[in-house]
């Protein structure tokens, strides 16, 4: 965030991207982005209600005297942009951009003075852009509320055993399966992190072997494949063991070319 | 029973407690007991404790649910050096559609789009759903009738309040006509900010 | 540091703890801090607190890893109540956790609170042992040689379940959810677990 802020003032003249062979200077002045930070840049918005109010904002712009059509044109220039970065470019940020176009065509419309009814154009973009900085900052102001897991903490105080027997809780299959398709969609939502689906059968055999293998002695990598399997079965059985192989939980051994192998667990 | 009986006791079963206990949950707990304290004494006992704990690690905490005993948030610099993980952390537009239906209960999906300019995926509401921050109210008798959602009390005790009013003010939207009486539409709109 | 300005935060310590803490784990969570106490300041701090909880439903009590706040035995009669009202349940935090050593076996804690974002306590994991549906299986070969978990049979006669491979696929769950989000998956293996 640091670059184009400082690099803000003095932008003007050096070339800032070739965009189809074209050197693009014109570029909004506040908003100087290196390209390649350009995506990050993006992510910071939650939408076009919010890159117009950073863009006000930054221009130090009173929200009731926007110049629309200075601001029209540093939006379309933001789009174009992320045309030309072929960034999937969010359908919301186009109909902002018509939504401007329009306000500022009729910004030029002679207007018929003294007339009450009329209502100034840029009135609904004013409303809708403090109702979006109303709940911006609701939000804000929300996450920086104490909450549990990171200011609040539960105390964790033992209990000691009692002797009336404590019932041990029932847990459905489908409870497991609701925890499982609960904790996959955060991580997928929330970080970066992908829980790919494998066979759960390779998962399975990959324990089969742990439990079968000692680190003591050596087992022989033959009898981890079973022809009565068939194909599936030995080809589940190879990936396991290639997988424990990968993660370094097991080690194979062979003397020679065509000496039989062995499988021990690393200690 | 007297106060100074209740008192330990009840501290036992928040220490023990792994949700909030409200007094009449309490209440039910003593039910049958020959010295079974009333209500009256259970309240008074809990606001003498929260009182004790003043100068103490924990706090007796009134949230939505109940009265729950938790470690001071004035500790957590220390608390968090026990655990090598970070908190959970939520996307923005996670909160600000979580404010939305805060501050704007009952309120649909559409109507959170609408003032946040851009589509809410379903991710974030199943995921305030699993959460139990947020829940379906009911329908909105309009085309399509679409879902209407507010929060829950799991949502308070989450966020450590005792109720909706407890949340921060909104801001307020500058009274525009002040400062610019030329501009005609404010009056218009205002009405329609809150 | 004092010894008023050190109790609160050691008794903050002792409470979020799931583990007792000794001196020595105490005194290295201060190391860094411009005010680190001695270890004989945390060992008076201690034996005051000690005294301070004389009257109250709990204790500071010395076990052989240290010291650990808990509930006093005494007060066992109403505790136990807690459960008798209501039949025990696992934490979402249990039930994840659960889950994801059934799919993702063998797994190390780390990687289950990578996927969660959280810590996982060890008293989950505690919990999950004891009931006997979870087992280590080894040390993954990397920095800190952390211990690789998985399910039992024991995990799966419970669950009614011949081998793993009957668990359903990841896919399979979510496109059940899409037919039937009030259902989910509750049909097809509600027959199959009793």
């Amino acid at each position: 965030m640091q670059n184009f802020t400082n690099n803000a003032s003095n932008q003007s003249e050096m070339p800032f991207a070739l965009v189809q062979g074209e050197p693009l200077t014109v570029i909004p002045q506040d908003l100087y982005i290196p390209p390649d930070a350009l995506l990050v840049f993006l992510e910071a918005f939650e939408g076009p209600l919010d890159l117009l109010l950073y863009m006000i904002k930054r221009q130090n712009i009173d929200v009731l005297n926007i110049p629309i059509a200075a601001i029209t044109k540093q939006y379309m220039e933001y789009i174009h942009l992320m045309e030309e970065l072929e960034l999937e470019l969010a359908a919301e940020y186009l109909v902002m951009a018509s939504m401007l176009a329009e306000i500022k065509s009729r910004m030029l419309l002679p207007r018929p003075t003294e007339s009450a009814d009329e209502e100034d154009p840029r009135a609904e973009l004013i409303r809708r852009l403090q109702e979006y900085e109303l709940f911006k900052k609701a939000a804000e102001d929300l996450d920086a509320l104490d909450r549990l897991e990171r200011e609040i903490h539960l105390p964790d105080i033992e209990i000691p055993k009692f002797e009336i027997d404590m019932p041990l809780p029932e847990v459905q299959i489908k409870d497991l399966l609701a925890a499982f398709r609960d904790v996959v969609n955060r991580a997928e939502q929330f970080a970066s992190h992908h829980v790919e689906r494998e066979p759960l059968s390779v998962r399975e055999r990959m324990v089969r072997v742990l439990d079968k293998i000692s680190a003591d002695e050596f087992s022989s990598f033959y009898d981890f494949f079973d022809d009565k399997e068939g194909r599936m079965g030995v080809v589940v059985s190879f990936l396991a063991i290639l997988e424990l192989l990968k993660e370094s939980l097991i080690e194979l051994v062979q003397s020679e070319p065509y000496a039989p192998i062995y499988i021990k667990a690393i200690s | 029973m007297d106060s100074d009986r209740l008192k330990p006791i009840l501290e036992a079963l928040f220490a023990a407690s792994d949700k909030p206990l409200s007094v009449n949950s309490i209440f039910d707990l003593f039910s049958g007991d020959l010295e079974q304290p009333g209500k009256d004494e259970i309240r008074q006992a809990i606001h003498e404790l929260m009182d004790q704990y003043s100068n103490s690690g924990m706090e007796l905490k009134q949230v939505a649910s109940g009265f729950r005993l938790q470690v001071k948030p004035a500790y957590e610099t220390w608390v968090s050096r026990l655990w090598e993980q970070k908190p959970p952390r939520y996307s923005r537009a996670l909160m600000e559609t979580l404010a939305l239906i805060a501050y704007r209960q009952p309120i649909t999906r559409g109507e959170i789009e609408d003032i946040r300019g851009v589509s809410v995926s379903s991710n974030i509401i199943k995921t305030l759903q699993e959460r139990e921050w947020v829940k379906p109210l009911g329908h909105k008798e309009v085309l399509g009738r679409p879902t209407l959602y507010g929060t829950t009390k799991g949502f308070l005790d989450y966020f450590n309040l005792k109720s909706l009013n407890e949340l921060p003010t909104l801001a307020e939207i500058r009274d525009l006509d002040q400062y610019h009486p030329e501009l005609a539409f404010v009056e218009k709109n205002e009405a329609s900010i809150n």
